[in-house]
């Protein structure tokens, strides 16, 4: 520690350019490796047996017939995976969510597994699995399930925040309340009041690659993991704290990820795959199907909003308040907290209360999904803000101007804002020739704003130079949108060197110290400020080295353009050594020489987005199509832009996804009706328009470069925004996502027969 | 699991009969290895009909068409004269699934699945198609609109397979169109379709037939919604009773791809603006 | 379970193994010919993740049966290369920063090597239908409609080169 | 000094919108909440987050607390 993360303004050589990733021929060729393309000599096939109920007590599981079938090495129920978790029902929620324990809870839980020599084999062992249930009342919905009747998803759960404490468990795990000032107070102030409820489907992160992993453990109790996550160390540490391995003795190496969006921070089968190779004595590949993952792993909450604000005729909002309601699948989790801390981030406001509830549904546990919780919780108020703005006769983006959080602002979840950049995306938004482009009948222009906290987190890098004065550079940080491009230039301009002459790569478990998740933008972030200090250690040694070199005090040495200077009229006469000089007589100076640095990178800068976009509604069908799009969004320094980019246009094509067509679709029976990309309906190539951006750079004070994260708050904008396009579009304000046809057509027949 | 790639029809035929456990006949795969995928089909023997000739032709003169069981919907796309002839079944086909799906996906396999949703089944019932069926003893023709009896159900024998698609002689005045509702641009199951084909004499409408598809358990023709527009020049109040007929014939369910309501009254939307289109295609101002 | 003995011939190679009569081209491919360039994101033919071309044509490998390509030729990504040159679309989806985790990447180049096989100068919803087969969820499609109008510009010019030669 | 607190940390202090508590740093302070707020060691098992100033710091005891600066205490969250 005791390293300066302060903002210098500095001019870059290296960082900002658009070079190419050091992974892009593996990517182009089919050679790099995903979670699903390990093999081991002797591996074996991995199934899992799942629940088809909703809710169901396991009475019996006879596993007798399969376990003699020919080839069958190893099947597995909760009696294989104990509890070792010593009280601490986090983990044991990962645990049971693992694999059920006496109770199924929800359509797609896990019972049984097997492993077997082939697939053909392992597919007919499950179906000798016999599974006795005994089916329970189930609840899907969130509203349904804080009702005083709903059958009972966990009874350890009582409802927290609430004084006096529960005598009875309920489905609703915590309130949780955020805000300053009087509401009450700031109403009674209100010329104007605007009070609507909004819902929200649940979807999914959509990652194109399943789950998948190759575990191997031996029989002297150490084991590796190969798998696809977005944080290896913390899949050892949950694994190893699980099924009581030795932290030192797994070794998890991450693959290739296929995209995570959040999923992959979380364990849903690897702990299964270790039980069956630990009890098979054999490498188990285990990979989970299209439709495993969408009924097991964990997608993001559906939702219940209601919003309220009240403002002024002069457009000064008064007061806010919001209620949210977050259903969080079978275990308890505090993304309805996360929500109320959001949901009036992007605002100045005087008086505002938030309260988020979490609610327990027999549906699979929730994950984090891109800025998780913000996307809904935006959706209401940003829907509210342009309702508002049509009440006051203001213009949308002028509203939320004079209402903007900006340097200074008391935020609505608590501390106050250093400098930030919502004020400026709008001031973009409106200089924005979008903002000018023609209409033609049936389209509509809508426009919202979003934020996300970003995060940092431990992180651990080391730098290392070799003899030739090429650089690898290896993070513990998993890449999952282009951060090894990213660090690469990095390490380049902290050294002096080309970006070429580095190569970034992400270390196994057993190679580096412990990283938190890649998740909450930190990779680029966080890494990133490792690599500094990282490359400056490195600088160090290498002005001792010159010095040797020299013969002169290290004090007499500076780092400049890539080399070591003797400064000093005594040494005029020295010419400076390159890294690469000093590269080449490290064995004689030292040894190698290298770089490190371990970090808590905190203070990620809090981001803000403002998207404009332009949809086409068709009366007669309800049909919608995103015909202009464009993004403007803080960054506070890009590293490499085309990434940048890519961040922000992914995120908006997400929550294009999530506004128009994504959504769970549960049968009365508590079943996923539509567990595939058949019909859960991401958006296609087709669906789309370019996607523009425009990237600012308010710098982040607290990163020697001014980056934030910003990889997640492109997604929270988009749905508020398309609805607010459709609602200028045809006259009809949607409040449920997402808005299907079917739900727009029957608002267009509800306007016009009333 | 067997799988058998045969060079005849009739050999096809004796495979089907022959076999005891479940059978099925492999042209696309593209309904067929989802199936296998998802666990909801095991199937014992495969039968390949791909490697016979008489499946793969598209014959194609001024008596009428042959289309093979076999013929991909890309390779359907790519024949000019029944694109010219026939737009609206060539379209209807070739709305199946990505290019990757058109490769494989056959009329008769989309047939054959027995899906109400089925694409390319409305515009081939509107155009009066008809399915040739040989079986291990016999050969039969049948119209289109027999060979689906409901939801997963055909009026197949067990040892029967069709060969081939027929489509009558095309006269000049004629045109057919078909529109599908889908939420999506692409790669979606029709939410509600319609299949229009047409003739016209002196610019009125001669003879109509409109089929509609994702509304009912199986495609379902509605002469009314013909009557409607047969001595019009396909004017709005005729195109108004057309979708009104076609709404009132439907009997749709509520599902994950749409509800009654919407069904109802978009099949109606499409059956006017596939009107259009085959008015316009036949020769109609 | 009886096996079939596939012959067929891929990227040019001739290639048999055996495999059991239900087992997809996808599997084969991945499991017995170590070909995991295709890759496999929903196996029921929606993602396009295992695109190869089958005699030339465009088909998710999860589609197919092994036992079908017998005698056939197939391709797929990994014989994009040729004499250690990467194809132009690979070259633009790099430059053109057209891949984020890049599962996806595989099946998009085949299909759309496709598709500039059957038409050298797609206008952009040309390509975004024919690429409606291949789901990506990290870009938004921006970057890869883009690297695939850079690559047809590219070939285009390049083959105008070699027929003027 | 005065240390804010986010509504729902409030419960465990008595209901107190703000607390005092010297602290030079974020570990000193976590350990005082912990010995003086006994109902506080749920929201400190599930994790709490100080933001010194408006900068959130989620894991760094030795992270040091300016005594002028504005003090805020809330939950800590996850991202995706």
């Amino acid at each position: 520690m005791g390293n300066d993360t302060s903002y210098t303004d500095q001019k870059f050589e290296q960082v900002g350019r658009r070079v190419k990733r050091p992974d892009g021929v593996d990517k182009v060729t089919g050679r790099a490796k995903y979670g699903a393309d390990a093999y081991a000599p002797g591996q074996l096939v991995g199934l899992i047996l799942r629940s088809p109920h909703a809710h169901a007590r396991i009475k019996k599981i006879d596993t007798s017939k399969a376990e003699k079938l020919a080839g069958v090495k190893a099947v597995v129920t909760y009696d294989d995976l104990p509890d070792l978790t010593g009280g601490n029902r986090g983990m044991m929620d990962i645990l049971e969510n693992c694999m059920a324990r006496g109770r199924a809870l929800y359509d797609g839980h896990a019972v049984a597994a097997v492993a077997a020599v082939d697939k053909t084999i392992a597919k007919r062992a499950l179906k000798l699995i016999k599974v006795t249930y005994e089916k329970l009342p189930h609840v899907t919905d969130v509203d349904e399930a804080m009702e005083a009747d709903a059958p009972v998803v966990q009874d350890f759960v009582f409802t927290s925040g609430v004084e006096p404490k529960p005598t009875k468990p309920s489905n609703v795990s915590g309130i949780s309340q955020f805000g300053h000032g009087d509401v009450d107070a700031g109403f009674a102030e209100a010329d104007v009041i605007v009070e609507k409820s909004y819902k929200t489907e649940q979807t999914h992160q959509g990652y194109i690659e399943p789950h998948a992993c190759l575990a191997n453990m031996s029989s002297d109790g150490s084991g590796e993991l190969w798998v696809t996550t977005q944080g290896h160390f913390v899949f050892r540490n949950v694994c190893s704290t699980l099924l009581g391995i030795d932290i030192a003795k797994l070794k998890v190496t991450a693959s290739e990820i296929g995209g995570g969006f959040g999923g992959k921070t979380h364990v849903w089968m690897e702990p299964v795959a270790l039980v069956l190779s630990r009890k098979a004595n054999r490498p188990v590949k285990l990979v989970m199907t299209r439709d495993e993952v969408f009924k097991a792993s964990g997608p993001t909450c559906s939702t219940s909003i209601d919003v309220k604000i009240g403002a002024k005729k002069d457009g000064t909002i008064t007061a806010a308040s919001a209620n949210l309601r977050y259903q969080n699948g079978a275990f308890p989790a505090n993304w309805g907290m996360i929500g109320a801390m959001t949901a009036y981030a992007c605002y100045d406001l005087k008086n505002v209360k938030t309260v988020g509830y979490d609610v327990l549904v027999n549906r699979p546990k929730v994950a984090a999904y891109r800025a998780p919780s913000a996307p809904m919780a935006a959706f209401g108020v940003e829907s509210t803000m342009d309702l508002m703005a049509g009440k006051l006769g203001m213009d949308p983006v002028e509203f939320r101007i004079k209402n903007a959080a900006k340097e200074g602002t008391r935020a609505s979840y608590g501390p106050v804002y250093g400098p930030i950049g919502i004020g400026p995306t709008l001031e973009a938004v409106k200089k924005h020739p979008h903002m000018r482009a023609k209409l033609k009948k049936n389209q509509g222009r809508g426009m919202a704003c979003g934020f996300w906290f970003n995060f940092g987190g431990q992180t651990c890098t080391d730098l290392n130079i070799g003899v030739d004065g090429t650089v690898s550079l290896t993070v513990g940080t998993i890449d999952v949108g282009g951060s090894r491009a990213s660090l690469s230039l990095i390490a380049a301009e902290e050294l002096g060197i080309d970006y070429e002459q580095v190569k970034a790569s992400v270390a196994d478990t057993a190679s580096l110290g412990h990283n938190d998740m890649t998740e909450g933008s930190r990779g680029t972030f966080s890494s990133g400020m490792a690599t500094i200090f990282a490359a400056r250690n490195a600088v160090e040694v290498m002005k001792g080295r010159a010095a040797k070199m020299w013969d002169i005090p290290v004090e007499d040495v500076v780092w400049e353009n890539g080399g070591a200077k003797a400064t000093g009229k005594a040494h005029s006469n020295l010419p400076p050594l390159t890294l690469k000089e000093i590269a080449a007589k490290s064995p004689q100076t030292g040894g190698p020489i290298a770089g490190h640095n371990e970090t808590v990178a905190d203070n990620a800068g809090v981001s803000f987005a403002s998207h404009i976009c332009d949809v086409e509604v068709d009366p007669e069908t309800g049909s919608t199509r995103v015909i202009r799009y464009t993004v403007v969004q803080d960054a506070g320094k890009a590293i490499h832009p085309d990434y940048v980019e890519g961040q922000f246009q992914g995120g908006a094509a997400q929550g294009i996804g999530w506004a128009l067509n994504e959504e769970y679709i549960y049968g009365k029976d508590g079943t996923l009706q539509n567990p595939g990309f058949l019909d859960y309906r991401i958006p296609v190539c087709s669906d789309l328009p370019f996607i523009d951006t425009e990237i600012l750079e308010i710098p982040n004070p607290n990163h020697p470069y001014g980056v934030r994260g910003v990889g997640e708050t492109s997604i929270v904008p988009p749905l508020a925004a398309i609805g607010n396009a459709v609602s200028n579009a045809v006259g009809v304000r949607l409040n449920h996502i997402p808005m299907s046809p079917p739900r727009i057509l029957k608002a267009l027949d509800e306007q016009a027969g009333g | 699991m067997r799988y058998e790639a045969p060079k005849t029809t009739k050999e096809a035929a004796t495979f089907l009969k022959k076999e005891k456990g479940d059978a099925f006949i492999l042209a696309g795969g593209t309904d067929l290895l989802v199936k296998m995928k998802l666990g909801i089909s095991a199937p014992d023997l495969v039968v390949d009909i791909k490697k016979i000739p008489a499946m793969n032709a598209i014959n194609h003169n001024a008596s009428g068409s042959k289309i093979g069981a076999a013929v991909s919907g890309a390779e359907l796309g790519e024949h000019k004269g029944l694109s010219k002839s026939w737009p609206g079944v060539v379209e209807a086909t070739n709305l199946i699934g990505s290019d990757q799906v058109q490769s494989r996906a056959t009329m008769v396999g989309n047939l054959c699945n027995a899906s109400p949703a089925a694409d390319s089944v409305p515009a081939m019932i509107a155009a009066g198609a008809k399915a040739i069926v040989v079986g291990s003893t016999k050969r039969r023709t049948v119209p289109v609109e027999k060979v689906v009896t409901g939801p997963g159900q055909t009026s197949l024998a067990d040892d029967e397979v069709i060969e081939a698609i027929t489509l009558p002689k095309r006269g000049k005045r004629a045109g057919d169109a078909y529109l599908r509702f889908i939420p999506r641009t692409e790669m979606d199951i029709a939410v509600v379709s319609a299949g229009v084909n047409l003739t016209l004499e002196r610019g009125v409408v001669k003879t109509a037939r409109i089929c509609l598809g994702a509304v009912a358990p199986t495609a379902i023709l509605v002469p009314a919604a013909a009557k409607a527009i047969i001595g019009t020049k396909l004017d709005d109040e005729a195109l108004d009773k057309l979708a009104a007929a076609c709404s009132a014939a439907c009997n749709p369910i509520d599902d994950k791809r749409g509800t009654i309501e919407y069904r109802v009254r978009v099949a109606g939307v499409l059956a006017k603006r596939a009107a259009k289109i085959a008015f316009q295609r036949a020769g109609g101002a | 379970m009886s096996s079939v003995l596939v012959s067929t011939t891929i990227n040019g190679d001739p290639v048999e193994f055996a495999c059991p009569p239900e087992e997809t081209l996808l599997d084969s491919l991945r499991d017995r010919v170590g070909l995991t360039g295709v890759k496999e994101g929903c196996g029921t033919g929606d993602c396009g993740s295992c695109s190869v071309t089958l005699d030339g044509r465009l088909m998710c490998s999860c589609l197919v049966l092994s036992a079908e390509v017998e005698g056939k030729q197939v391709g797929t990504v990994e014989g994009m290369v040729q004499n250690g040159q990467l194809h132009p679309l690979q070259e633009s989806f790099i430059d053109n920063a057209a891949l984020q985790c890049g599962i996806c990447t595989p099946g998009f180049l085949v299909a759309a090597n496709a598709l500039l096989a059957r038409n050298a100068n797609p206008t952009e919803t040309e390509i975004r239908y024919a690429l409606a087969g291949n789901l990506c969820r990290c870009t938004g499609y921006d970057k890869i409609v883009r690297a695939v109008q850079v690559a047809s510009k590219e070939m285009r010019k390049k083959s105008k080169k070699t027929k003027k030669k | 000094m005065k240390i804010s607190l986010s509504p729902n940390l409030q419960a465990a202090a008595d209901g107190e919108e703000s607390i005092s508590i010297v602290a030079a740093t974020i570990g000193e302070l976590l350990s005082k909440l912990a010995t003086q707020y006994p109902n506080m060691s749920q929201h400190l098992d599930a994790g709490i987050a100080v933001a010194i100033d408006g900068q959130i710091y989620r894991d760094d005891w030795g992270k040091k607390i300016p005594t002028d600066a504005e003090i805020y205490l809330l939950p800590r969250i996850q991202g995706g």
